[in-house]
């Protein structure tokens, strides 16, 4: 246990504190979730692209950095205190990305990556069906073999980022026989293939970048399925493990929303009630203990460990987290809660932060399924019954 | 003592219910929403029950009823979210100018034809009143700066939270039936996710926490109509108790909807955002928290099982 | 909606809070876990019936006052402003008490009733079986007929007060080839009957109160069979729900506990935490809520309406609120928590206090037992499902 | 930067707890209950071990290891509920003799001659040190009335509050793991109770919060080893992540152990008991909240994403 950075990492971070100081917009984009603000967010994707930042992990052959974790998480605390805007290439970065260095072919992997990494390809994913959420294993979308194409009927929903992205990526049930976790494959798809139907769902804030995907006989190459034909489940399971562990929240988001929160009680400190002081507290309190753990793991990783069910541990918490924090900023804010703009015209951060994060125990498998695995897999307490 | 609601109560919110059922479902919300979010039919309808003048004397019009009967009305109106500016009105205006004295413009009141939107300085805004609008997370709350000229009267702001409590009573009945009715039809791994334990004990908690607001919200609204020293107190344990149980009720509801939740398209988002509305609303929960401290460590009240209704 | 007690009711609060004063023990009781400290509570039972004030809900004839529910809940209020230790009699007053009045023949209400007011006779519930806790049709436990009495052998455990009382009450299986909730009869069994051995079973606590009991070829007559043979399932369910329903646990306890808290929190404001300072306000906000339930549900009864499923809102309110209470306690005691005794020499009775309130989200139906009543029964989800 | 324990570390934990799981049962505990609470042999263990001179530098004959490895043994101690006054001697009061520069006693305690109960004026009590006797919930610990002379020194409370915050995690690890056998077991309605999701969702709970408590306890261990300014800080946040821990696994444990968690035959108790005690001493709850509000919102410590190791 040695908690100090060596001076080649300090020297690291002041590299990019003063690249992010020099780069991040001043004023906060306009949500992703709209054509406007997707634009605003690509754009932001191709300036970190211009200086080397897009996907800092990734090996330098495929247009990353080589960094390890340790550097990876110092990047991701300057991003944060810098404010660094949401990453359009989230997909691409923390869940594709990985899977196809993982899975891919060596064709597959100068096809996808290099594109990835500059921006100029952004990503959405689709998991989700109508009848498949939690339950991953219920997808009943088909991809037909027919000759070197498949050809792909079926509906997705709830894919993030595909109202305006250009790729997508899902599981397909390849063998019609099959059942559950069998028989399914793994296709990477351009969305503007014909057949593709995308309507945009409005979410709860009114906003439309999620979109359920219609597939009317769509032909997709087969050497756009990763990992071979079958093998849908394991790759898909791969990429979920990505996607729950270590880097699908770097804790610089929940440290920097700590601060602000912080800021926001000093500011409404006479009136507070002592639960929301305390709340407040322990909000540093519990952002830093996620942070130190995924200092552990990454140390543990670096080390030739591995990450397992414990990415369960960590969706629950910081997802629990995020949403308990905007739920005490909107607490303090009391009246001024509900309004999208405050008085002075600002946005109001919180009341957007606090509806995302209501989406947070819900997605990328929802906290009941994650508590089912802790309590399964990490405590060895039985499967038995469908309870 | 009886803490039971007369037949007349009763029959009262039976028909307002039953009238909201058949008329007010949630795609006149969606069609509010869309087409401009006040609508004068709906307004018409609300007099014609008898509504906006509820506590209007019959002198000038109106029922005559009190407080209870309002906060059990405001129950309803939040159980179906409506949107006209009724509760505002014939709730908190109404007993307040009835307490000013002020009572030449009750019978238009009654009558709908004035609507009245005072503006408190604990609120950073009016609804449904002039001045420049702001846009509120519920798309059928109209708001407007708030004027200068707010009153920082404590019964005005006892009538407004009294009636936020009860709204919210309604909202979070109705979210947990939201998400009761869908736990029973959304099947994942076989079978109604509402069959899992993980999803009842998670509801059932819900129900904890609404059940043992709504006495206490009743309480409050008979401590204000008796004229209670302690109704202040009252008013504030019934706002936190009801907003308490909607903000969990709320948080647990789209949990239990799942990523449907999040969607426009399920109903369930109009009554989350009415609620995070109405728990900020005349005097937010630290506010009314303040005033309970004050009472309960401060001594204001006194406490213990032979003061059950100090 | 009339919140005011009449001219009578407040009479007759003035009449119990006299009577209390004048005789409800100075000095704490030591506690009834105990054979000393049962006697003691014993003493206290025929004190009260001294006064009639020992089943006050009862009707004159059995030896009570025939109090309205309203009447009980002012008994209450006083009973507990005036510090009245726990009732021995708390298994007769509330569970066997009503259901005898139920079930029972006229010749059992005069045999059983009577010396129950007087607190002659203390009685044990016999309900546990090691195989049967929160699932209460596992029973195992037989009674077999044989001429004019039921022979019983089988085990019964957790039975409250079985260490020092008289009688108990139970069901077992009196058809052998009966399963779950049918062939079970409500038995009612004098406690020293040849072939009754009571195993005291030591408590958390040290105590040992409670006891086993092991049953070898006990005869019964068959008069103290309550009901009829193959009822028990639903004589038993009746008595459960007198005891999860409106009872069990009077508001005046928790009021009691809340105001004491209270004065708690005074002692300790200088360095307590914000949060357990919010915990002691909503202590009193939770108790008042269970006040005012409790006397809505009293109101409805007595315009004869009935308690259902809700009784389990009430059992898991009070028993969480209970043991919150005792927590925030013991973080304000901070390092005086453990001692048994503080430095004066009194009792911690926070510690004592919130090892019982452990009991309570276990014991008459565990809470997520409850929580599946409510969210069946009430709220009407499937129980489809073993989970 | 790596926040691993070094592989010397593991080993030494490994062969501690391999001793401790071979010799240190609960019919130990239940032994010492019923026998006098305290046994040499045990105690000549720990020496022999090494355990008691683990702080204490080699030049004394001891190990000269540091916090981390004090903590990483303290967590063994509360996994098995170790009865003898180790930590307190071991850990607590040998690094606090150290940083005073009295070295006369260190080698006594080493060789296990020489056991060491300092009062702090925030305890009411000395655990196994000279005075008139006061009854802990906890039948394995042996308080004496706090004498007079109590320290008010920071740095051995922070040294008592750190090594209670490290047994915390050993007591609650164990506590969820009693939980969690008894439930494969515990049949219920057709099935183990444990394959319920009621009883699983509340036992991850558990497993959630003790996980992240642990990174915490280590990293404030780290803190007070590197001498950091900052570390009363990390110790108060380690002392109530460890203790909010504990206390919801002992609470979730007993529920799941039923009424049988309300036995004395049932081990559970002697672990909460524990808990409950160390969760009180070297600054409760509310001491060490304070001091964290005082860095957090008092700007003693820097925040923020860039801060992690401030």
């Amino acid at each position: 246990m040695h908690l100090h950075y060596t001076p080649e990492q300090e020297k690291f971070r002041a590299e990019v504190r003063a690249w992010m100081e020099a780069h991040v917009p001043k004023e906060p984009l306009v949500t992703l979730e709209c054509k406007e603000g997707f634009d605003q967010h690509v754009e932001w994707e191709r300036t970190l692209a211009s200086g080397n930042w897009g996907m800092v992990t990734w090996p330098e052959e495929y247009g990353g950095r080589g960094l390890d974790l340790i550097q990876w998480l110092i990047f991701e605390e300057e991003y944060f205190r810098a404010g660094g805007p949401n990453r359009a290439n989230q997909n691409g970065i923390f869940l594709l990305g990985p899977t196809i260095m993982e899975f891919g072919t060596e064709d597959q992997k100068r096809r996808f990556l290099t594109p990835m990494a500059k921006g100029e390809v952004i990503w959405a994913q689709a998991w989700s069906e109508p009848g498949a959420g939690s339950d991953m294993a219920a997808i009943s979308s088909k991809a037909v073999r027919d000759g070197d194409h498949y050809v792909i009927t079926g509906q997705k929903t709830w894919s993030s980022r595909a109202a305006f992205a250009d790729w997508g990526f899902g599981i397909f049930r390849t063998d019609p026989d099959s059942k559950r976790h069998k028989g399914l494959t793994f296709i990477l798809f351009d969305l503007n293939t014909p057949g593709i139907t995308r309507r945009p769902i409005r979410q709860l804030h009114g906003e439309t970048g999620f979109a359920e995907l219609f597939f009317d006989e769509v032909r997709v190459p087969v050497e756009n399925c990763l990992a071979g034909e079958g093998e849908g489940w394991n790759v898909a399971m791969a990429t979920a493990g990505f996607e729950r562990g270590l880097m699908l929240r770097s804790p610089g988001r929940f440290q920097a929303t700590a601060k602000r929160l912080v800021e926001l009680y000093r500011a409404h400190e006479a009136e507070a009630s002592p639960s929301a002081r305390e709340a407040v507290v322990q909000a540093w309190g519990a952002a830093q203990a996620y942070a130190y753990n995924t200092y552990a793991v990454a140390s543990k990783i670096m080390g030739g460990g591995k990450i397992g069910a414990e990415a369960s541990l960590n969706k629950i918490f910081w997802s629990e987290l995020d949403r308990s924090m905007h739920r005490t900023a909107m607490l303090l804010l009391g009246a001024h809660a509900e309004l999208k703009r405050f008085g002075n015209g600002q946005i109001n951060q919180w009341l957007e932060g606090y509806i995302f994060s209501l989406s947070g125990p819900i997605y990328a498998g929802s906290n009941e399924v994650q508590r089912n695995i802790v309590a399964e897999r990490l405590l060895g307490l039985p499967r038995v019954g469908a309870g | 003592m009886d803490f039971r609601f007369s037949e007349d109560q009763l029959v009262l919110v039976e028909s307002v219910r039953d009238y909201f059922s058949g008329t007010h479902g949630p795609e006149v919300l969606r069609r509010l929403d869309v087409d401009g979010n006040r609508d004068p039919a709906i307004w018409q309808a609300l007099v014609d029950m008898g509504l906006t003048g509820l506590c209007v004397p019959e002198a000038h019009g109106g029922l005559g009823m009190g407080l209870v009967e309002a906060a059990l009305i405001a129950a309803e109106c939040g159980r179906v979210c409506l949107a006209e500016p009724l509760v505002d009105t014939a709730f908190v205006a109404v007993p307040w100018l009835i307490a000013k004295g002020e009572t030449d413009k009750l019978s238009a009141i009654a009558s709908g034809d004035h609507k009245v939107a005072l503006p408190h300085v604990l609120n950073p805004w009016v609804a449904d009143g002039e001045g420049k609008p702001q846009t509120s997370v519920d798309p059928l709350r109209n708001l407007a700066m708030f004027p200068a000229s707010g009153s920082n009267d404590d019964r005005l702001l006892n009538l407004g939270a009294l009636m936020n409590a009860a709204q919210l009573l309604g909202l979070a009945d109705a979210m947990l039936e939201q998400a009761v009715e869908y736990a029973k039809i959304r099947t994942q791994f076989g079978q109604p996710v509402g069959a899992f334990q993980g999803i009842k004990h998670q509801l059932a908690s819900c129900a904890v926490a609404v059940e043992f607001a709504k006495p206490v919200v009743w309480r409050a609204a008979a401590a204000m109509q008796d004229g209670l020293e302690t109704a202040p107190v009252h008013v504030s344990h019934a706002k936190i108790a009801a907003s308490d149980a909607a903000m969990l009720t709320a948080e647990t509801a789209i949990q239990v909807h799942g990523a449907m939740g999040y969607t426009y398209e399920v109903d369930l988002h109009f009554w989350m955002k009415r609620s995070w509305a109405l728990v900020g609303g005349w005097g937010d929960r630290s506010y009314h928290y303040k005033r309970l401290d004050a009472a309960v460590l401060g001594g204001s009240i006194p406490i213990g099982p032979e003061h059950t209704f100090a």
